[in-house]
Formats: C-alpha cells, structure tokens, sequence
C-alpha cells in the first residue's frame, strides 16, 4: 500500500449518491410544499402538479406516457408487484410464469413464493456470458402461460438481454411481458415501445435519485392487482400517500441521466474497458458476463484461488468500494446464483470481483483500482493453500 | 462487520507461511465452499515450536487461523488439541453469528495436523468429541 | 371575507410538514453517506449505523425493541403486509380474520381482496362515538381465527379504540392481534407489551418526519410472509434497498415528537376543544367521534343542509386547508364509511368537515378558523334548498 | 381540481336564489347523493324572463347550476329545453370526469320546471330524450 490513498467508489450498480442538484429540489416538498397532492386545497396542488411532472419525466425517459406510469417505493416493490399482480389478477386464465436463473432475488424470490400459491414457474438458462436464448423462451410457453419475466440488464455481471426479440415473442403468444430495468433505466436506451414490453420496473436509486423511489410502467390494457390495497392514490392502483418529494427527486435524476447518457455512457465505457483490461492482466483472471453485450459501467472478473470477501475488506482499506458474488459476503451464504448460472465452477465462484463506476469515475481513479486490485490479489494468493507456486510472490 | 482485532488479524497475519520441514499438517474445508485451511506443525518433544497456516477464505477465516496459531505456539499438543473454536472466538473479541463456522475450521485444522503428527509417530489419532462441530454446516 | 386571510393548515391527519431539523438531518445520507447499509465497506457502515440509531428510536417510542422494529415505506405497506403476511403464513391454521367497519382502506381493501382469495372476514361494527365493543371481538372469534386487526385511533373521527383490552382478548385465545396505530404513534403514549400488541403499524409522514416511510413492529415469535420478497435486508423479512434518509429522518422525527409529547398533547387539546366548542356553535352542528376519547388533535363535525366538498372549496379561499368525508370530494364516490358506520344517516354525511390541528396550530388560527367556518357554513346555507328559513340570513 | 370559470361560478354564482312568484319549479336530486338542484323559473310568453336556483351539493354543482341559469334567461321554453348537459359543462370549459353528472343534474332540473310550468299550465309534459342522462349515475 505504498499508493497515497484516495476514496474511489466502485459499486454504483449497488446504489448511487443522490446528486446534489436534486436533493436540493426535493426539500422543499418536504417542509414547505408538504400538502397531500390527494387533498383540494392550494396547497396539495402543488404537490400533485410536482408529482405529475416527475410522471411525465419517467414516461419520457422510458418512451412511455405519463399515464402509464405508477410510483411505487422502489425496484423491489415494482417487482414483486408486477409478479403478484398479473399472477393473482391472471389466476384464471394460466398459471405458469417464466423467468430466468439470473433474475434478482426480487423476482426470483417472488417467483418462489408463487410457487407456494400454487402457481408454477420455469426457470429458463442461461449461456456462459449471461444471455437468454429467446428461443428457449418460446420454447417454454404453454397454454397456461400468463407472465414472461426477464431483466434487461444484470445486476452482477451486467450482460444485456435480447428484451425486444423476447417481447416480440411473447406480443406474439399473446403473453404479457414483464422487464426488471432497475440496472438499465438511465444507462442504456430503453423504450417500452419498440422492445415490446408490457410492464417495466425502474428503481430512482441507480441514477443518483433517491432511495425508497421507483416505479412501474403498465402499458396499455394490462390488468394486474394491487400490491398496496388501501387509499386511491396513483389512479387507485397503488395506494399510500405519495412521497412527493421522492418522486420530485427521482424525476429530476432521470430526465438528467438520461439527457446525459449518450455522452455519458461513451466516457464511461472506455474508462470500463481501461478497467477490464488492467483486470485481465492479472494471471489466473476471467471475465464474467458479456464481453461487449454488457452495460457500460460494470467490470466483473474472477480470480482464482482467493475469495471474494477477503478482496473487499483489503479495497476498502485501499479505500474503494466494491461488490463481489462469493457466498462468504452475503447473509444468505449463498455464492452469486448468476455466476453459478453462467456455469462458473463452484470453487472458484468464490473469487469475484464486481467494480461498476459512475459518472464521477476518472481514469486516474481506473489506475488507482487496477494498482490496488493486483496488490490485493498477490497478497491473498501468497496466503492462499491453491495457489500454484509459480504464482506466488518471489519472497 | 468485523471488529478492530478480528481485522487486525486478518491484515496482519500472524504465523502466515510455510514450514518446509513440518511433522504434522492438516487441511481442512473445501474450494466450493469457499474456505480452506492448511496448518503446518513443527513438533519437538510433545511440543508444537512452530506453526504456519495458510488460508483461502474470508477475513474472519484468515483471522481465525492467526489467532488460533498463535494461541497454540509453545503448548503441548494435548493443550493444542483442546483449543475450542469457541476460545478462538473469544480471543477474537467476537465473530458474526454467521462467520463462527470459521473458527470451528481453525480448530478443525489443528486437530488435522496433530492427527497427522501422531499417525506418522505411530500414536493413535484422538478421537473428536462427538457433536463439537455442529455449527460447522455448509 | 373581511378578515385578513391567512394561511391555516388544519389537515396534519392527512399529512405534515417534514421538521426543517429532520429534513437537515435527512440531506447528508443522500448526498454524502449514501452508501448501501448492507455492503461491506466504510461508506456502508455509517449509514448502516444511521439505519440502527432509527431503528432504536422508534422502538423506544413504542415500548418495542430495536429487533423488532422493520422499516418499511408506510403506513399502507405496514398495513398489507401485517395482513397478508399472517394471513399467508397462518392459513393451513385456519382462514378467518377479525376487523371493524371504520379501518383505513388499507386494511379494509386488503381484508376484502383477502376474501377474494378464499379468506373469510368478520367485520365488526361500532357505536355511535365510533368505539369498538371488546366484547364484539371476543364473539366474533372462532378456531379458524387466525388475526384480529383494529386500528387504535380512526383518522376520521379520531376515536380511540380500547386496543389493551382487545390485546387480552386475542391473547386469551391465542390469536395475533395487529393495530394499525398510523394516527396514534407520535400523538398519544404507546406500549407494545402493556397494550398486548403482537403488530403495529406506523407511518412517518404523520409525526413531521418524511413521507414513503413506515414501519411494522412484529413482536416475539410471530412469523409472517413478506410482502416485499427480493434481497436479505431487514434480516431479511423486507426486501429492498434501505431508504436511509428516509429511516434517519423517520427515527428523528419519532424521537423528537414523543419527547414533546404530554406537553404538546395538552396544548393542542385545548385549542381542539375551544374550536369544537365554536363549531357546535353554529345551529345545526353535531361532533363526529367520541367526545373525550379522541385523539387531541381532531375535530369532526358535521352541519345539516350543506355538502362538505363546498365547505373545502370556499375554506381554501380563506387559506384554511381541512378535509371531509363528503362522496363528492373522494375519488371513489362514496361518501365516509366511517360516518356511516357511526350511524350518521346517508342525507347528512355529506356535509361533514376534518379539522386537525398541529403543533404549530395558534389560539389565532383557531379563532380565524371559527370565524370562517361561520360565514361559509351561512353562505352555503343561504344557497341549499333544504335550509329551513330560521337559518336563513336576513337579507 | 377545478377550473378558474367553474370557481367563478361556484364563488360568485349567478341568479342564487328564489322566485317567490315562480311559474314553473324543478328539484332533482336527493340528499343521499350529497346534491340536489331545484330551479325557479318566471315564463312569459314562452320565454323565461327570470330564472333562480337552490342548490345543495359540491363546486361543480353549484357552479353548473349558475351556468345553465345563465344559458337559459330570456331563452324559449324549447330553446332551454334543448339545453344538453354537454353545453353546459362545455360552457364550464370543463369538468373533471366524475363531476359530469352535475351538469347532468342542471339539465334535470331545467326540465323538471318547464315540465311543472306546462303541465300547470294544461300542455302537454315534453319527454326526455331516451339515454340521455346514461351519465348521472349514483
Ligand atoms: C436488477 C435489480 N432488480 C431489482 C433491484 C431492487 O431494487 P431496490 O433495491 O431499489 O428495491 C435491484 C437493486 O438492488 C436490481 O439490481
Ligand atoms: C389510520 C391510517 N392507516 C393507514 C394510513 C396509510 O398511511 P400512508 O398513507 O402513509 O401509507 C393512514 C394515512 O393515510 C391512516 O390514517
């Protein structure tokens, strides 16, 4: 560690700073401008003009229109509601869903608990890179086949999905087509429209909103039941009152992330490939999901013969924050299901390693990771029993 | 997560290494698992006068086989062999409730290596106390 | 209108101002410490601390401890999950649930889409204060009973419900007894054990702390499905990345309300009741709700021959911000179910009118808020075809 | 959730009141509902030379009885006949959707009284277009 030590953030994918702009423009619908937008009186007004801007700014973002979009608290929530709701609501016509091994745990945990309610789910592959066959996906559909629900955009190894050719399927079994998009909304273009989709999930924290703010897109004619039964807030569909400034914030991020992210993404990639690269230079390192089909700011690699937690703890002592799939960092003690999935061995699975960078991500930062990364694999496979002579240090 | 000593054990391990000539060494976990452990004894006279380990897994795996070489350096094999995971634990100042498993590795280990020790000197191997490890579950 | 107007907010049932101290408070944890509390690194911790210190917070203010204590993004979600959630754990135990007739929608809808999933609902009525009998709750319950909810204050009238005897009651017969306490937490004491309450339902935005936060107190030994099914957060029964300028603020705004709570319930009774006494005043002017057992803030009247909307409308012009359980100013078009339930005939509901005053509420505010009531109550008297000509003006 | 022109109305409404010396009155509506409209109308001739309402219920209520009062002095009985709920809410510049049946309730009304003027003055009671009032719903 003879590096001067500086903060480098590396795992946006996990959450990201509300900008500064934006938490400023959400306070006063806080203490000033608090009124109830349900309520008649001048005050709710405009709370309620507030939360329909933000709608406008979210359809817009996502090629939707504002009345097809419904605020809910969070990625999560936008899940489990599109899954509940269509199964619960579609109970009569079908019963089997489709998803994926690589879905997050907000769907493929809700998927499970369905399971329990009698309903019944095929969990399609995926190949080595983390890609959906679409094929597999017509494949799977049945005559009970009420729900396909497949993410855009992985959170760990951050493989992009073939999410127009899987809608186009599915508009064309007359199946209804759910996208988890928390990773993608406001990093990649997406538009509900041409890719065909029926519902998306967006969450307002993985483009420097706020947390605790997120969103569905129900497209036209798509019947689902509530999740939160209660007041008639959001057109009676979603009910609470509304976290007005939430939303404020969340529009706000949006409509800036996404007039930035051509630009944005460009700049991001490179600094992405300048990371991947240093990565790969370590022996013994494998990169995990896409090589180009892959969202422009995550890195994911493996090393062998070290584990994941371990890696963590010595970066955060290089002051850098980063993710990694081995079961030892997660509560579940579970490795990575998505890395397991792309069929990575199960001893080394252990080794991963996510760094996803931001807009505030520079390349000395980039270089700082790479030096920080190497000295931390070295230190950990001097010490580790598997590690083979020849990769030891000369000591 | 971890606290101040178990971090300090994990950065700056103690006993970390190679005995080229050791009597005695015991590997225990596995690579899917996601911790292995590897201790190496070097035994004079009922002894253990030296120790190393090394270690694949995470910090409260690493720190667990720190202090637990430290905590047998210098004792009989006998006092070795009753290191519980739990004092392992304790020395450590505390582990989270799902990271204890790494301790009963530790002990796992030592009791590995004495075992090879006494099997290749023509001694018997100790038996382990039934249901000692009931919380090493993977 | 010949008074100077002002602005008079007289509707903190529905929601209030976040507290300037807790929304300075909140702003840090977006901009700076926006870590995600469940990784591994430095930025991490401190806000998963911050998460902990809340959590301790609200415990405190409801005799509960800091493990039993899940955040979640309000009221309504507290609401769905306390009851979905025992309903779908419990049901090989049996498929009915006990509730009353004046629960928020977010129970009452909940109880009714629960029916529709094959439970069955005893809902129980109530006298003419809007009290809850506990003897109606024993009667009503059966071997299949597996949950009793009742709220412990109603936002309407702002009766307070008998939930320490009703907590025996289902203790007694070993049935989970859930209050959704929105109304009261932060207003008047609460005590999880000495009110024999196994769930309880909270939301921030009704004690001047942020909105889209909420929690749910699940006490000892009590399991119940998640409603937000996804990641390991709040050990893992509530998935979703944690909203921690949200729980911050929720915990500080909960600490801050209860340390001022006698004091500030006193002084706020006193002005409920000198504004009660100048609404029964005006001819023609009843009190909605239990005359002492209320909570201190509310004040719910209803005048004969008038629509409650009208009230609102002509209110506004005078900077006075209040509600009514009027069908035409509900979304839904039906007039308060709570009014009803409190036996108040269908032709004189509608002219219902909420006032609920805060800690900032002034002896002024009230006396301008009599005084306008007055003249709009005649004016839209003066134009009713059902005004009797003794309450005509004289002109 | 209103417009400017139908606050206007519902603040400041025109030809509140009543007729002592009415020729034809209309109330429809009841109070279960939360609006009740009646209308006072002075025919001579068969035109409406003065016209009042009462109205109990909320802003769009209020505000479309005041318009269509407005629409139909010095109007023909025919001509104020022909007064559709539509005209009225269009001269409002709008309605939110469920206030609609307020503009209904004012076409009712007007009806009401010019009916109770001609059957008073032994004509013939006009009939309702079928389906007309498919809005006004309760
Ligand atoms: C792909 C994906 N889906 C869903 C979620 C859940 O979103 P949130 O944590 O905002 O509820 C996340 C992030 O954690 C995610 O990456
Ligand atoms: C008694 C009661 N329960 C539940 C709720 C719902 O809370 P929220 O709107 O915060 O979701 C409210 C407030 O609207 C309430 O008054």
């Amino acid at each position: 560690m003879n590096t001067e030590k500086r903060l480098v953030y590396m795992d946006h994918a996990a959450t990201t700073a509300t900008r500064q702009d934006v938490a400023e423009a959400m306070v006063p619908y806080m203490t000033g401008t608090f009124g109830n937008p349900s309520s008649l009186y001048d005050l709710a007004k405009v709370s309620r003009e507030a939360v329909e801007k933000a709608r406008e700014q979210v359809a817009v973002a996502i090629g939707a229109e504002p009345k097809q979009i419904y605020f809910t608290s969070g990625g999560t929530e936008s899940d489990n509601w599109a899954v509940k709701g269509i199964a619960f609501a579609r109970k009569a016509k079908g019963n089997h869903i489709i998803t994926t091994v690589i879905e997050h745990h907000a769907i493929s945990h809700t998927c499970e608990w369905l399971e329990k309610q009698g309903f019944s789910v095929t969990c399609l592959p995926v190949d080595r890179f983390g890609m959906v066959d679409p094929a597999d996906v017509e494949n799977a559909i049945t005559d009970e086949t009420i729900l396909i629900t497949v993410m855009m955009a992985n959170n760990e190894v951050g493989t992009i999905e073939p999410i127009a050719e899987i809608g186009a399927i599915a508009r064309k079994h007359s199946v209804l087509f759910h996208t988890d998009a928390v990773q993608a909304v406001g990093h990649i273009p997406v538009d509900v429209g041409a890719q065909n989709i029926d519902l998306l999930s967006l969450s307002g924290h993985k483009f420097h909103g706020p947390k605790g703010t997120g969103a569905l897109y129900i497209g036209p004619g798509v019947r689902l039941d509530p999740l939160m039964h209660g007041g008639a807030q959001e057109r009676g569909r979603r009910a609470g009152t509304e976290n007005v400034p939430g939303i404020v914030g969340m529009g706000l991020a949006l409509s800036l992330a996404v007039a930035d992210m051509a630009e944005n993404a460009k700049r991001v990639t490179t600094l992405r490939d300048r990371l991947t690269e240093g990565m790969l230079a370590i022996p013994n390192t494998y990169l995990n999901g896409h090589p180009d089909k892959r969202l422009p700011n995550n890195v994911n690699v493996v090393f062998e013969f070290i584990e994941g937690e371990s890696i963590l703890l010595l970066l955060n002592r290089w002051g850098i924050a980063a993710s990694t799939g081995s079961a030892c960092s997660s509560k579940s003690l579970e490795p990575s299901h998505v890395l397991i999935a792309c069929g990575l061995p199960h001893d080394v699975v252990h080794g991963s390693l996510r760094l996803t960078l931001g807009e505030e991500t520079t390349a000395e930062d980039v270089d700082y990771v790479i030096g920080a990364v190497k000295d931390v694999v070295q230190h950990l496979r001097d010490m580790s029993p598997l590690t083979p002579p020849e990769l030891r240090s000369q000591s | 997560m971890y606290n101040e000593k178990v971090m300090d054990h994990f950065e700056h391990p103690r006993n970390q290494g190679v005995i080229e000539d050791a009597n005695g060494t015991g590997e225990v976990g596995n690579a899917q698992c996601g911790d292995i452990m590897k201790i190496y004894l070097k035994v004079e006279d009922d002894v253990i006068t030296d120790v190393k380990f090394q270690t694949f897994g995470c910090g409260a795996a690493v720190a667990s086989s720190s202090m637990a070489t430290e905590m047998i350096k210098g004792k009989t094999l006998k006092e070795a062999w009753d290191l519980s995971n739990k004092a392992v634990a304790e020395a450590l100042e505390g582990l989270p409730p799902q990271k204890l498993h790494c301790s009963v590795l530790a002990e796992e280990s030592i009791h590995a290596a004495i075992n090879d020790y006494r099997t290749q000197h023509g001694l018997e191997a100790w038996e382990e106390k039934k249901g000692s490890h009931a919380e090493h579950q993977h």
